[in-house]
Formats: structure tokens, sequence, C-alpha cells
């Protein structure tokens, strides 16, 4: 119940509402069987494996929750985990211990059953691949007991409340153990739809599964392309080449706003920042330092920059239409208090030079130029590093962590957010980059976790942003739009967590096509 | 003449040699990191280090050159060393006849066109048609392919609505469409190639229409037409024809930015992910590829110089 | 025709050409665009790279020739006409550099294969073979991420694009050259054969070379357009003609067509003017005429 | 072949080629057997006409001379010295004694260069840049007025002038054999008339030998001392100029002469000339005496047997089987 | 028949025959880098039915460019002006506009090129260029055209023909060579033949052959023949007249052999003395014309030979000469204010 919606700021944001949840969809009368759904891709999934791939909307998301289902949703209207996969889940009173009741006569398309040893089997093989969300799981979770073929407990190391989100992505796709048979992965789930093919950098290809627990889907077939170009995918989805795109440029998500699209839209708290390497001898060791740097960037001016004036501007951790935004301001735009701090370091001894490394495409190369501007209004002195592809910038960024300021996405989405909170700002976090840590955050983040309700939730929040003005772990410029539209002929879609959809539901009105 | 066929042969797998030597060499300079690619962010350093270990790229170049030469000989082009690991020779089976597809129908397209407007210039070489002609020539080769890509995407397909912007449907699948859809991608890689042809071959025919035989088929009243096909054509399409294989070799690996522009699963965009990602078996697969495909056009262009030259096959063979 | 007569003294009154509007206009084209280009920094023009100074300058504003940025600005707000300006620089730099760098390597390689021949013309057949063999992109790329994206830089690897052509043309001439007899008679009057080719095969050579070269000047300013579509090129801000007309992608192009236009038409103007000289040129050379 | 045969009693040759044979690759492991066995001797002031149709191998004949390419096989002997196999630097310093002004004038200066460079190029060549006077004093030997001239290139200049500037070229080096190969040929009469008069002067003036290379038997006679008749790479006949069109014997000599359309023939011209058989190929040539397969004269005896020059009169020498001495 | 005004007495009564060819005042200048060239100019002369008339003059005197506005072959190149007229049995060669002179080229008016390997298509077999030119002017099939293209060949004395057909042009000798451009020129019996130096590029042995054939071809296909050339040996005795040209113009018009005999301008006398003999003894000196032919694109006024005539006074400076007859021989004609003496030479 708790209202998810919040409108954007900025003047560019009056003819946008940003409501996180369904967009304009409607029940559409009597499903109709058969059709093809095409879908343009953000970018193409290497593998469907959820072990070896985010597990989000914009990276095949929606392609692993049609091969696997998951165990849990996250409904975006209630705001509430619910059933799925599995029939249900219950938490001890002071949520430490998690039972999953499994649903009955459930079969991976390679006719397994689906049951408590195979949830076991699949979330260990998770962990064990060091996946996205592994290190928590292996922090969190002490055990996992399969009592009997229906049930799985899972004993928590601490208490946590919100457990539950953690099933309704990445290890709560159930992963057949005959994918692994053989050598090289292939995708078998218990999901609606089995894997037909996938010519890479063309289309990957799924088939209605009949032996879906729920019946067959409506959908004979998903074919997701991926076409490059998001303006590309979007003429397509215009001339009826697909039925839907997922959009994730903040100019397009706005359109698609203004025409309105269909969809599902997620807002992406944190999805466009700076990360700050505070690592000994970085520029960023010293917090006057990014304070200083924070102080600098106006993120209106990235939105101009970078986005023609789309999208949102916000250094908040959270913008407005986020449920977990507060009355704690984040530091504001100050470009006097800059000066005055980076000539109190400068003072100490700094040199004023900082490095920024981003990719090339045009938007970041804007953003770096805009950081770039903006540090040297101030008095730094700024070097660019753009890299050419994403791999060197993982190389470089998250890896080597050879880097003072980097243009990234440290993704807190709506639901369930304190996965990515914990992999990003937790001391003991593996995707903290360089970030700075530290026994305060640890600590707020530990609260968070336990916190029962909404309420308590945003009160830790509140301290989280605090928190973060002092340590300035990272730059906001604002979040990232995900947008996932459809067709109006497309009916019975149904949203989950990470930006992810449903589609075993979904039909396409006239049938076929 | 078997030994000038060996020795073409020898030079022939030289040039292999060396291209796929130098292909691991300048992909060992890049920084890009297929363990990158294959664990993604979140990693220690300890587990890249191992990643990289088992690809073998802490072997020495020879040694990793070695390896794969020696597996390349025996048509063994390997696994691709990132997810999803696909057979590189099965990638590039799909990629190849796309980019085969495209530069074919984009140089048969800009033949079309540039033979006939050669002609129609050089027959009025230096008068107005001529000027007019080459103006629309050099307007043409000022228009990188990325823009005319955009123009051609934003007359035909948002504008007029004719042809599809993006999405490859493939041959196999069904002809007509096939064409319906290569049409655009073909039609921005002919207009570059239109406009070069039709400058190179209005000069060389400007070259011919000096020479005493094309006076003499006149005086025997043949009219300008016949002249031209029959008379003028041949001896001026040697540069045409060496262009023209460059071009087909060219066009076969690098043809990325139409690609891009059109999302088509050629070889330009294989070529060029695999090389953002590190996948070096995969580029060293497909440039081998590629360069195969180059030497044997050119190779054949060769002997089409016999056809077209009679006095060669003598002094040549 | 077999005489020689034909070949009757023109006189000096011979070199005076038609007068010839085209030619001039493009002569003069570019000369303007050189001199704007060197002393660019002399010029009043608007800020063209530093992005610091124009955070509060309008960002995609219209071409309006009577106001401060008479060709408009780009989405930092730098003004184009400086940009296109600077641009020039860098545009003529790598392109005119490449082919300089072509020409002189490739017409040095060229010329030695010619004349020896045999194994030398092999070695140097198969090297260049593989050059061509290589997707130009991978070699590109490969320097790209070794060499830092600097004019000079990007000069060199564009010149691997113009060295096998620039290789095969002056290989070519310099078979054709070296079979007329001034090579025979200058080795009858005692030449080593460094002299041969440095004297006799090299002027000779460089003309339809230095013609070629203007063509692949306009090849090449393309050329580095697209580079830089593909990140490859002159890092923005600084700009290139490449880097600007890349600017227009996506939707730019059709919302604010100016910011491609402007480079887009000096471009234009700029590669037309080039073939056209350079067409000119070789016409010059070869003054025959048709005979249908 | 005898060896002596071109000797002149009492005088030691200036220029001595014997048995020269050239040949070329042509594809195939064929050969063009250009010049097979080729013998003559130049005095001291001689001019030694060679005449013969083309391709017979007389360009070919000269360039072997110079080493340009050295022949396949014999010996050139300039003032003793023999040239073939010296090493290239010692050649080149021999070859500055001879001479050579090639078939085309157009072509064998180059394009690029100006005529002042042109002339003065040999002894720059050798570190002795000659004075501007000495060139501009050889100009005005050819012919031609320095100051006219002097910044022209080739293209600029008419074939005449060309042919002079390579004359004046050659004569700037001063020799002592010049080989011109056909100097004329490409010439307008009313060009050729000059040339070969300032020719004539040149070798008096210098003292030069020569060789001269012609198709033409009027142009040979007016300016050659002896003539030597070449066919398909062979000598036919060598024989003293003055009394050509009489004691000429051999059939391809008289073929020639039956051939000239002078204006001397106005009358009539005796026409049992051999019809359209093909000329043979000089990657074959035919066995025997070469010229057999045209000659009204030959026999089976010219198929097996080739026939040796002979000598048949004072500098007379002729190579056939079938006209009496 | 009317006669020309330039040669008013050009073809006498005794050997009237229908005139073929008749050309007035024929000027033809192009357009070069330097300015309007003048390559002919003023040049008139009538052609008989079946007569041969010689053409001679040095080189870039104007012969091949008169030959080629004969045909009517240079009037559509780009910046040449051609005026006068040139009635071709009866019909303005550059009024029928270029269909009409195609259907005329090839068939009634034939040509024959100077340099027998640049005038064949180096690409194209023999018998390819035999049988265009058939098929296109008589409408033969393919297999008619083949026995008439083999006929050619036989008639022009080539051997086998049938293996001729399928080789290329550089596959035979240069006397075969230009026998099959005259081939061509023949294909569809021209009335006319143009020979623009049929034989300058052949040996004397095989131009004798081939000027011999030409002379067979006329007297059996009695059609009339212009032969150009510069070099004065190969006119002479082949032809009934012969006309001297210098600088564009037509300054001797002559029967052959009076011409060679008894050559009454200044030029044509110069020019055979230029010529060796081979009747004199070796290192006999030459009597060369000094200087260099008069630029054409800016022609000094007067007698254009007269910068390099030995007899050349004020008058031929300032005035060029008009054409006469000789007193003797009503047709031969001349244009030298002081002419050689008659019976001077020889
Ligand atoms: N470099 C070469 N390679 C192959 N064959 C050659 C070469 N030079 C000459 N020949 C051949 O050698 C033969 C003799 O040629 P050469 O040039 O000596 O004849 P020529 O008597 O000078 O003829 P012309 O009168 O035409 O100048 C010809 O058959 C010619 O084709
Ligand atoms: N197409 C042309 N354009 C310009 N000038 C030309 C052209 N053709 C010929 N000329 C010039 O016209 C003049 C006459 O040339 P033409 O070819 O008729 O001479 P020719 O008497 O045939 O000489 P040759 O004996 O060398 O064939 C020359 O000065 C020549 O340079
Ligand atoms: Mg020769
Ligand atoms: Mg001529």
């Amino acid at each position: 119940g708790e209202d998810a919606a919040g409108s954007g700021t900025g003047e560019a944001g009056s003819d946008s509402t940003y409501q996180v949840g369904m967009i304009g969809t409607d029940s559409g009368g009597n499903p109709v069987r058969g059709g093809t759904f095409t879908m343009a891709g953000f970018s193409e999934p290497r593998l469907l494996d959820p072990a070896e791939t985010i597990v989000a909307g914009s990276t095949g998301g929606v392609e692993m929750a049609a091969v696997y289902d998951v165990l849990l949703r996250w409904d975006s209207e209630a705001n509430k985990v619910v059933p799925r996969l599995a029939e249900s889940i219950s938490a001890n009173d002071d949520f430490t211990t998690w039972t999953l009741t499994l649903r009955d006569g459930v079969k991976f398309s390679d006719g397994s059953p689906l049951n408590a040893a195979a949830v076991k089997w699949s979330i260990e093989r998770y962990v064990e691949k060091g996946a996205t969300e592994a290190k928590l799981w292996q922090a969190s979770v002490t055990k996992i007991g399969t009592p009997d073929e229906r049930t799985v407990v899972f004993e928590l190391a601490d208490k946590w409340p919100t457990f539950d989100h953690m099933l309704t992505s990445g290890p709560g796709m159930i992963v057949a153990k005959s994918a692994d048979a053989g050598g090289k992965f292939k995708p078998v789930g218990a999901g609606p739809f089995t894997f037909e093919r996938h010519a890479p950098q063309e289309e990957l290809v799924l088939k209605a599964n009949d032996g879906y627990w729920d019946g067959r889907p409506n959908l004979d077939r998903i074919r997701v392309v991926y076409l490059n170009d998001p303006h590309a995918s979007m003429e397509s989805f215009g001339s009826g080449g697909v039925n839907s795109v997922f959009l994730r440029d903040p100019d397009l998500v706005d359109k698609a706003l203004a025409d309105k699209l269909p969809g599902f839209l997620n807002m992406v708290s944190l999805g466009n920042v700076a990360m700050i390497n505070a690592a000994e001898g970085r520029p960023g060791a010293d917090p006057r330092v990014r304070q200083a740097m924070h102080h600098a960037i106006n993120p209106e001016l990235i939105r101009q920059r970078a986005f023609q004036g789309a999208g949102v501007a916000s250094n908040a951790i959270f913008p407005e239409f986020s449920q977990w935004h507060t009355d704690t301001e984040p530091l504001p735009y100050d470009p006097e208090q800059a000066k005055r701090l980076l000539s109190e370091a400068k003072a100490d001894g700094f040199d004023g030079k900082v490095s920024y490394t981003d990719a090339q495409d045009p938007a970041s190369r804007a953003t770096a130029l805009a950081f770039k501007s903006s540090l040297e209004a101030v008095g730094f002195e700024v070097e660019l590093d753009l890299t050419r592809t994403v791999a060197d910038q993982i190389s470089k960024v998250a890896v080597k962590q050879d880097y003072d300021v980097a243009g990234w996405g440290i993704s807190w989405r709506e639901a369930g957010p304190y996965g990515r909170m914990f992999a990003t700002l937790h001391s003991k976090g593996n995707l903290s980059a360089g970030m700075p840590t530290g026994k305060e955050m640890d600590a707020l983040l530990d609260e968070f976790r336990g916190a029962e309700t909404l309420e308590q939730q945003r009160a830790v929040m509140a301290k989280i942003q605090q928190q973060w003005n002092e340590d300035v772990p990272a730059l906001v410029y604002g979040p990232t739009p995900e947008f996932l539209v459809w067709a109006e002929n497309i009916h019975g879609v149904v949203d989950t967590t990470n930006s992810m959809v449903l589609l075993d539901k979904a039909w396409i009105e006239g049938g076929g096509s | 003449m078997a030994n000038a066929a060996l020795k073409r042969l020898g030079e022939l797998v030289i040039v292999l040699l060396i291209v796929s030597a130098g292909t691991l060499a300048l992909l060992s300079l890049t920084p890009t990191d297929p363990a990158v690619t294959v664990l993604g962010e979140g990693h220690s350093e300890q587990e890249y280090a191992q990643v990289r270990e088992e690809l073998g790229l802490n072997d020495p170049l020879p040694v990793r050159y070695l390896d794969w030469l020696s597996a390349a000989v025996r048509g063994d082009l390997g696994a691709s060393v990132v997810p999803p690991y696909s057979d590189v020779a099965e990638r590039i089976g799909a990629a190849l006849p796309v980019s085969i597809e495209l530069a074919v129908l984009g140089l048969a397209m800009a033949l079309l066109v540039s033979v006939p407007l050669a002609m129609w210039s050089a027959y009025h070489a230096g008068g107005r048609v001529d000027r007019l002609i080459s103006a629309g020539t050099f307007g043409v080769l000022s228009v990188p392919s990325f823009l005319a890509g955009l123009l051609v995407i934003m007359v035909f397909s948002v504008r007029l609505g004719w042809f599809p912007r993006t999405e490859w449907v493939r041959l196999s699948e069904s002809v007509a469409d096939n064409l319906y859809h290569a049409f655009l991608p073909a039609l921005t890689i002919a207009l570059v190639e239109a406009a070069m042809f039709t400058r190179i071959l209005r000069n060389d025919l400007i070259t011919t229409l000096r020479e005493d035989y094309i006076l003499s088929a006149k005086a025997k009243g043949m009219s300008p037409v016949h002249i031209m096909f029959s008379d003028a054509l041949r001896p001026s399409s040697f540069s045409l024809i060496t262009v023209l294989g460059i071009s087909l070799g060219r066009l076969i690996g690098s043809t990325v930015i139409v690609e891009y522009l059109f999302a088509l699963p050629g070889m330009g965009s294989l070529v060029i992910n695999a090389a953002n990602q590190g996948d070096f078996t995969m580029v060293q697969g497909a440039v081998l590829v590629i360069a195969l495909i180059y030497v044997v056009t050119n190779a054949l262009i060769d002997l089409s110089y016999n056809y077209l030259d009679p006095r060669i096959r003598r002094a040549h063979v | 025709m077999s005489d020689v007569a034909s070949s009757k003294p023109r006189g000096r009154a011979g070199r005076v050409a038609s007068f010839d509007v085209a030619a001039w206009l493009c002569g003069g084209w570019l000369v303007t665009l050189v001199l704007a280009a060197v002393f660019a920094p002399l010029l009043p023009l608007g800020e063209h790279a530093d992005i610091a100074n124009t955070i509060d300058s309008p960002a995609l504003a219209r071409p309006d020739l009577f106001s401060e940025h008479p060709l408009g600005t780009n989405n930092f707000g730098l003004d184009l006409l400086a940009r296109v300006i600077h641009g020039a620089r860098a545009s003529l730099v790598v392109s005119v550099g490449a082919v300089l760098i072509g020409m002189v390597v490739g017409g040095s390689i060229g010329i030695v294969a010619g004349y020896f021949r045999k194994l030398t013309d092999s070695v140097i057949g198969v090297l260049t073979n593989s050059l061509l063999a290589v997707p130009p992109l991978i070699l590109l790329i490969a320097l790209a991420t070794v060499l830092r994206p600097n004019l000079r830089n990007i000069a060199i690897a564009l010149s691997l694009l113009a060295l096998p052509s620039m290789i095969r043309m002056a290989r070519a001439s310099t078979l054709a050259f070296a079979q007329r007899d001034f090579v025979l008679a200058a080795k009858s009057m005692g030449a080593s054969r460094l002299r041969v080719m440095t004297r006799e095969l090299l002027p000779n050579v460089i003309l339809p070379l230095a013609s070629y070269g203007m063509v692949m000047v306009s090849v090449l300013i393309v050329a580095e357009a697209s580079l830089s579509f593909l990140g490859l090129g002159i890092q923005q801000p600084d700009p290139s003609w490449g880097n600007m007309i890349a600017e227009g992608e996506g939707d730019t192009f059709a919302e604010h067509p100016h910011v491609v236009l402007v480079p887009g038409i000096a471009l234009l103007l700029t590669v037309f003017s080039f073939n056209l000289l350079g067409e000119k040129a070789r016409k010059r050379w070869d003054p025959r005429v048709a005979k249908l | 072949m005898t060896a002596a045969a071109e000797h002149r009693h009492g005088r030691t040759p200036v220029l001595s080629v014997r048995d020269l044979v050239v040949e070329f690759p042509a594809g195939r492991s064929q050969r063009v057997h250009a010049v097979s066995g080729v013998s003559f001797d130049v005095f001291e002031a001689e001019t030694l006409g060679i005449l013969g149709e083309s391709g017979c191998g007389k360009s070919t004949t000269g360039r072997a001379a110079m080493q340009l390419p050295p022949p396949t096989s014999g010996s050139v002997r300039l003032r003793g010295n023999e040239l073939t196999g010296l090493r290239p630097r010692a050649l080149r310093r021999e070859r500055r004694k001879l001479q050579m002004i090639l078939q085309d004038p157009v072509s064998s200066l180059n394009p690029r260069r100006r005529v002042a460079d042109l002339v003065a190029e040999g002894p720059r060549m050798w570190g002795q840049p000659p004075s501007r006077e000495r060139v501009e004093s050889v100009l005005s030997s050819v012919g031609l007025d320095p100051a006219t001239v002097w910044r022209r290139r080739p293209h600029e200049l008419s074939g005449g002038q060309c042919q002079r500037v390579c004359i004046a070229r050659a004569l700037l080096l001063q020799p002592d054999v010049l080989i011109c190969d056909e100097p004329v040929s490409s010439l307008d009469v009313s060009v050729q008339a000059q040339i070969l008069n300032l020719l004539e002067d040149a070798k008096h003036e210098h003292g030069l030998s020569m060789v001269f290379i012609a198709h033409d038997i009027a142009v040979v006679k007016n300016i050659s001392d002896r003539i030597m008749v070449m066919y398909l790479g062979k000598t036919c006949e060598v024989l003293p100029s003055a009394d050509i069109s009489a004691s000429a014997r051999h059939p391809y000599t008289r073929l020639l002469l039956e051939s000239v359309p002078g204006v001397e023939q106005v009358e009539q011209l005796t026409g049992d000339a051999p019809a359209q058989q093909e000329l043979p190929s000089p990657l074959n040539p035919p066995s025997g005496c070469r010229f057999r397969t045209r000659c009204p004269l030959a026999t089976a005896r010219c198929a097996r047997e080739e026939p040796p020059l002979r000598a048949v009169g004072t500098d007379h020498y002729l190579a056939c089987h079938n006209v009496a001495a | 028949m009317e006669p020309t005004p330039a040669m008013p007495t050009a073809t006498p009564p005794s050997t009237r025959r229908a005139p073929l060819l008749v050309v007035r005042d024929l000027r033809t200048r192009l357009r070069t880098e330097r300015g309007e060239l003048t390559a002919v100019d003023g040049v008139s002369f009538t052609i008989a039915e079946g007569e041969t008339f010689g053409i001679v003059g040095e080189s870039g005197s104007g012969k091949s460019v008169l030959g080629r506005t004969v045909m009517g072959l240079h009037t559509t190149g780009a910046g040449t002006t051609v005026t006068g007229s040139v009635l071709f049995d009866g019909v303005d060669v550059h009024a029928i506009g270029s269909s009409g002179r195609r259907a005329l080229w090839g068939s009634r008016l034939g040509m024959v090129f100077q340099d027998p390997m640049t005038a064949l298509n180096p690409v194209k077999k023999v018998g390819a260029h035999l049988t265009e030119t058939v098929r296109k002017h008589q409408r033969l099939d393919r297999a008619k055209a083949r026995a008439r293209a083999e006929e050619l060949l036989r008639l022009v004395g080539i051997p086998e023909p049938r293996r001729r057909f399928g080789q290329y042009p550089h596959e035979l000798s240069g006397g075969m060579r230009q026998r099959v451009v005259i081939a061509m020129a023949l294909a569809n019996h021209p009335k006319l033949l143009i020979a623009d130096e049929p034989t300058t590029a052949l040996d004397v042995t095989v131009q004798k052959q081939i000027l011999d054939l030409l002379a067979d071809l006329r007297t059996e296909l009695g059609m009339a023949i212009v032969l150009i050339s510069h070099d004065l040996g190969v006119v002479a005795g082949r032809t009934d007249r012969v006309a001297v040209m210098y600088a564009g113009r037509i300054v001797e018009t002559a029967p052959a052999a009076e011409l060679f005999s008894r050559p009454r301008h200044r030029y044509t006398e110069a020019l055979l003395a230029s010529i060796p003999k081979l009747a004199d003894p070796p290192h006999s000196r030459l009597e060369a014309i000094e200087g260099a032919p008069p630029d054409m694109v800016a022609p000094a006024p007067g007698c254009a030979f007269a910068p390099r005539c030995r007899h050349a006074d004020a008058t031929c400076h300032e005035l060029a000469a008009e054409p006469v007859a000789a007193a003797d021989s009503p047709r031969h004609v001349f244009a030298c204010h002081h002419p050689a003496s008659e019976g001077a030479m020889r």
C-alpha cells in the first residue's frame, strides 16, 4: 500500500511523470493464444544463466525470467513480495529463519521435478559461481535446509525482514541440473518458456513451454532482438517491427511517457553516479576533496549536457519519486563551498589533479566533459580517461580500481534495495570498487536490514543519506529510468523486481503476427 | 605455369600467416582483458588472474600463436573464450553470409548505377553533364558512411516508410523478405562505392576513348552506345575491377558502421564486438577468414585481367 | 599518332590555362580555410573547446548570422564557427599528414619494389597484401589503444589506410617509368641505382602520386569522421569535423540538424575542392582528348 | 663465325664485339633469341651502319654493347678492355667512353627535368659539373639556342630538339664511341636532314667512332662507311656503303633495296617480293639460315646448315649458301 | 561539274570522271590550351571516282585532321569548328547529322588509320572487328557476316582466315594487322577509302606489300583512295595526283610523276632536297630546311613557308600566294610567289 510514486524535479520533468510501476495497461478482454512477442532488448545477455549474468531487465532478465520463472515476485502496485513458482514463504518472528514452500508437481522443462533439492542445488550453484549477490548470500544465509521435498528452510545469520526480496531475482531463478550437463551451459528451467535458439547479435528465441505448471503460456514465442541503437529500436517499435522495447535513455523514456505508451517503468536510483576512489594516494582519500567535488557538481548541468534536458537531475540518493526519499537533504550544489574545501585540501598538499574515467558513448563522454568543466570551474584540474570498451571500463574501475573518479551505476532499485546497498557500500560488499566505506555506514546498513516496517526503514534511510553526505562515496547525478514499453495490443504482462516482467500470461490482441 | 601458380599459392599462405600472427600481436597490445568479460565486476584480482591463466593469456605470444595455428590448420578455429563460448566457425558461418550478401548486393547496386553514369559522363567529358555528375560523386564521397546511413534511413525508412530500418531476415527464411530488409544497408554501401566507381571508370573511359581504335570503330559507323559497351568498357575496367576486388574484401570485414546502424549480424560487428570483449580466438578466426576471402578475391581479380586483356594472357602465364 | 611533331614547342604561353571558375572557387575555399585554420587562435572566434568557459552559453543555439554564434552552438554551448575552423586544423593536419606519410613511405617502398623487382618486389607485395587483408578496423582499434589519440598518432594510423594503395601506385608507375628510355640513358651515363631511383624515377612517380594524394586527402577526412563515430578519432571536446558530425548521432541530427550540417558542409566543400583540384592536376599532366 | 671477319687490315678497332648473344626470357621457359652471335668492329673515326627490319635485334645489339643489359654471352671490348663481366663500378666508369643515343629521343629524356640539367647530368654524375659556358657551347654546337631552351622541359621541345639534346648530352661526356640507335627514324624528313648533318659534323669535330642503327637504307648509306645488314638476330652481310645498291648480294639485302619506296623508284619496282608469309618469330627462329622462310633462293641446305659469314670482296662479307662470291 | 574556285583546273577535261568528293575551302579549328589552332586552313580539292589522291606533308601539317574532317569524324568533338563544305557523292557530310554520317562511315566511306596496332581494339577478336561492321551496314546474320568476314580476310591476302578469326590483334604481325584494318575499311565496298599513313608503323618490306595490296584492291574494287603520308616515297608511284600540305594548306597539287620530277613550290623543292637518296654517295651533305614549322595557333601573315624559305622576299612575308596552275601543265597547281623554274630539278 505505500504510494511508491513521486514526481521528477526540474522544469523538463513537467511533461513526464515518473511513476514507478505499470503504466497504461488495461486487461483488454479475453486472452488470445498464439503469436510471437518480439522485444528489442537493451543489451544482449551473453548466457541465459542467472549465476553468470546480472539479473535485471536491461541485461536479459526478462528472457531469464521467462525461462526459469522466479520463486517469488515483487508486485509494484502492492509493493509486496508475492509467491510465484513457490507456493508460499514465511519467516519466524525475528526474521532469522525463512521457510519456503514449493508447489506440487512443478517440473523443469527437462522433466525433472523442481523440488527442494533442486532449489538448494541451484542456489548453491549461484553462490559458488560468484554471482552478483553471492557475497551477500554467503554472509547472510548460514544454512539451507530441505526437510522435505517441497520445503526449503533458509537460516540467516541476522535478522532480515526483507530477505524474501532475494528470491525475486537471481537466487530465485532455479536452474535445472541438466543445464550444466555436458560441459556447456544450456538454459533449462521451469519457466513458461523454453530456450529455442540464440544467434548472437541477432536474436534470442524462446518457445512456449507446454508443461508449465500454470498452463501453457498464451504466446507461442518470445523473440528478443538486439538493435544496438535505442533510437533504432524505437523506430522499429514505431513501425511495428517489434512489440516491445526496453528503454533506458532519458530522452526516449521521456518521449515514451509523453506519448503515454503502456509499459513498466522503474526508476533506478543512483543509476548515474561517479564513484570516488578513496584508496590511499588517490585524491578521493581526503573527504574534503570528495565533498568539494560534490559541491562543485550541478546535476542539472549534467542533465542538460548529457541528456539534453531529459530525465531527472538530483543528487539525492533517492530522489522525490522514490518511497525511500526522505527529508534529509543531500549536500547542495555550492561552488563557493567547493572552492573553500579544495583550497583547504590544497593547503595540505593536494595538487588539485583528478582523473575521470568513463566509457566513450556520447552520453558518458558528455557527462565526463560536464564533470570536467564543473570541477575546473572551482579549481580542480581534470584529466579525462575515456575507455574504449565496457570491458576496459570494468577492468579499470571494478577490477583494478585504477581510477580517481569514475562514471558508474550504483543502481539501488525501489524494491528490496538492501542487496545492492550492501554490495556497494558495505565494507564487506563486493561492488564497492574503492569507494569509501566505514563502520558508521556498515552499522547503518545493518540497521536498515533489521528494520521491520517501511517507516523504520525510511528512518534509517534518512540516516544513510546523512552518512552519505559525510562520506561522499560517489557524486550523484541522478537516477536512471528503465522503461519497458509495449504496444497497445499487448496485454497481460506482469511486473516484478529489477525492471523485469513476466510474460506467461501475456497475449497479443488480434492474435499472432 | 604450375610454377607461377605454386608461387602464388605460397604467397597467399604467407599473407595468411602474417595476417594471423599480426592480428594476435595487435590484440595482445590492446588492454582489453577477456577475463573481465568472463567474470564481470565484483570479483577479486586473484579470480581474474586465474581466469587469465586458464585462458592461456600468460603464455608467450609465439606459443599462443603456434597453439592457435596448429589447431587452425586442422580446420579447428576453436571456441570463443568469453560466454557464451560459441563455436568460432559457427559464428562466422552465421555472420559471413550476411556480410557477403551486403557486400555483393551493395557492389552490384553500385555497378548498376555507376557504369551507365560513368559512360554518360565520359562521353560528355568536360561538358555540363560531366560536371554535374562529377559534382554529385564528389558530394557523395564527402559524406561519411554513418551520415549516409542516417540520411538513407531518414528518407526511406522514417519519411517514406518504404523500407524497414532494422532487423535481418536470413536468406534461407525468405528471399523476398531478405532482399527487402537488405535493401537499405546495401544502398548505404552502394552510395559511396558507386561514387567511387563512377569516378574511376569515367577517368579510365576517358583515357580509352582517346585510343585510335575508338576512332576506328567510330569510322566504321558504329553507334556511340555500341562503342561504349563493345569497345570501350572492357579495356577501361582494369582499375574498376581492381577496386572492386579490394572493396569486396574490405566490405566483408569493415561494414561495421552500416551493420551498427541497421543492426545487422555481420562480420564487422562480430569482429569489433569480439575485439571489444577481448575474445581473441573469435577475432583471430574472423580475421583469418576475411583475409582468406581477400586474397582469394584478389587472385580471382588477377585472373580476370587475363580475360580483360588477352595480351596479358600470353605475357603472364 | 606516331609523330613527335605534335609535341611542338608549347612554350610558356601554353601554361596559361583557360580561366576555370570552379577551380578558382575551390582553390579559394581551400586557401581561406587553411589561412583561417592557421590563424585561428588570432581570430575573434567564440569558444571552441574549453567547456569550462561555456557553462553559461546557450546550448544547441540555432545558427543566426548576426548573433554571437553565427553558426550556432553545440550541446556544450561551444561555438560552431570556432569549432569548424579549429576542426579544420585537426582534419586537415590529420588527413594531409596521413597522405604525406603515406606518400613518403609508400612512395619509397613502391619505387624500391618496382625498381628492384624480383625478391624485393615479392616481399613488399606480400607485406602490402597482408596489410590490406587485415580489416582496417582491427588495425585502427589496436593502434587507437596503443597510441594516444592525438593528431600525430591519428595521422599515423590513417596513413596505414593510404599506404597500400600508395605503394601499389608508386610501384606501378615505377614499373612503367623504369621501362622508359631515360632510365636506360641515365644508366648509360653511369648513374648508380640510388641516383636512378631518386633523380630519375622519383620526380616522375611523385606526380601521379600527388594527384592521387589530393583525392586521398578527401577520403581520409571522411575516414577520420568515421573513426570519430567509432570513438577512435580526435577526442571531444577538441573539435575535428569528424567528431563534430558524429555529434549528430541519434536524434540530435533530426532535431538540431545544424550541428551536423555546419561541419558537414565544410567537409563537403573541402572534399569537393580537393577532388576537383586533384582531377584538374591529373588532367594537366595528361592533356589528351577523347576520340569518341 | 670467323672472328676476324670484320677486321680491316692494319688498324686496331676502337670497339670490338665478338659473338654477341642476347636472349630474353619469355615465359613458359621460352626465350627470345634477340641477337644470336653478332660480331663487328668499329675503327677510329669510322661509322658502322647497322641495317635491318624492326625487331631484328639492332637496338639490342647496341645496348648489349653498352652492357644494358649485359649480353648473354660474347665479348665486348672497348679499346681492348673487356666490358662483359666488369663489376658495376668499373663498368660505370667505362661507360663514359661509350655513349648511346637511344631510339626514342623524347622518352630518353626525363620529362621532369630541364634541358640544362639534362645536358649537364653526365659529367655531374661523375662529380665534374661542367661550366655553364661548356654546356652552352655544346648546345650551340648541336644547333640549339642555349638561351631559349635552357630552362625548358622535354615536352616543351619538338622531337628534333629532343634528339639534339640527347646528342649534346652524349657529346659532353666526350665518348670514344657513340652508338646512335635510329636517331632519325621518328623524325620528319626535314629534321632528319638536320640531324644527319649534325652527326656528320660532330663526328669530324670530335673524331668520333660511331655505330649508326637505322632501318632506312638511304639514311644509313648517307652516313656510314660500312654497313652491316641484320636479319633476325644474325648478320647477313657486311659491306662498304658506297656501292650498296650495286654490290649487295644477300637476298635479304636485295629485298630491302627493292622495297625502298624511293622517289627514284617512281618508274617501276621489280616485284618478286615473296608474298605474305608470316615473319618468323625470334622465340623460335628457323633452323639454318634464318632468312630461308622468305628467301626466293632457299634450298634444302639452307634449312640444315647455317651459312657462315665469308669474305666476298674488300670489306665485303656475306652469309649465304646460294649467292656466288 | 563545277570546278572548285581554288583549283580552277584541278580536273582537266581529258580525264574527266564524275567527281566523287568535292572539298571546298575547308577550315578546321581546334580548341587547344593555347587557343584556336587552325589545323586545316582553307583546303579545296576534288577527287574523281576511282582516282588515287596522295596527300603529303611533314608531321603536324594537318593531314590527319584533314582526313578526319573530310570523314566528318571531327565535327562532334567539343571545341572543333569546321567551315567550308565536303560533298561526298553529292551529300554534304557535315550537314547530314551524326546518324546520317554513321550510315556513311564504314559503308561507302572507309578509313584506314596510321598505326595498325592502335587502330584495333586489343581486347576484341579479329572476327568481331570485321563482322561488327558488316552486320551493322549490311544487316547480315551471324553466319553470313562470318562468311563475309572470312572472304574479306582472304581478299586482303591473309592465309587461313578461319584461324585468324578467333585471334586477338596482338597475335598477328604488324603487316597482318594492317591488312585486317584494311579489310575492315573495305568490308562494305566503300567508294572512297581514306588511308591515313597506312604504312608508317611498318617495315619497308611489309610496307611494300601493303601498298601493293591497296593498289590491287583499288583496281579490283574500283574505289577512290586518298593516301595520306609524310613519306614522299610512299606516295610516289602509288597515286595519280599528289597534294603537298604545309601548315594546314595545300601548297602544291600535281600529277604524281610531275610533282616529284618538277616541283614548283619552294617548300616541295626543299623537302625533296632534304631526303637522302640511295643513289647519292655516302657522306654527301643534305640540304636541310632550317627552322621549324610555323605555329598554327598564331599564324603570321604571308606565306607560311616564308620564314624558312631561301627565296622569300618581302611579298612572301606579307601576302600569301594564290594558287595558280603551271603554264605547261594545267593540273599542276601551286601557291608560290617565287616558284622554282620549270625543269630545275633533276
Ligand atoms: N627487354 C626485352 N625483353 C624481351 N624481349 C625483348 C626485350 N627487348 C627486345 N626484345 C625482343 O628482342 C628482339 C629484338 O629487339 P630490338 O629492339 O633489338 O629490335 P630492333 O631491331 O631494334 O627493332 P626496331 O627497329 O623496332 O627498333 C625483338 O623480338 C624484341 O621483341
Ligand atoms: N585533337 C587535337 N587537339 C588539338 N590539336 C590537335 C588535335 N589533333 C591534331 N592537332 C594539331 O593539329 C595539327 C595537325 O595535326 P595532324 O594530326 O593533322 O598532323 P599530320 O599532318 O597528320 O601529322 P602526322 O604526319 O604526324 O600524322 C598539329 O599541330 C596537331 O598538334
Ligand atoms: Mg630498335
Ligand atoms: Mg597524322
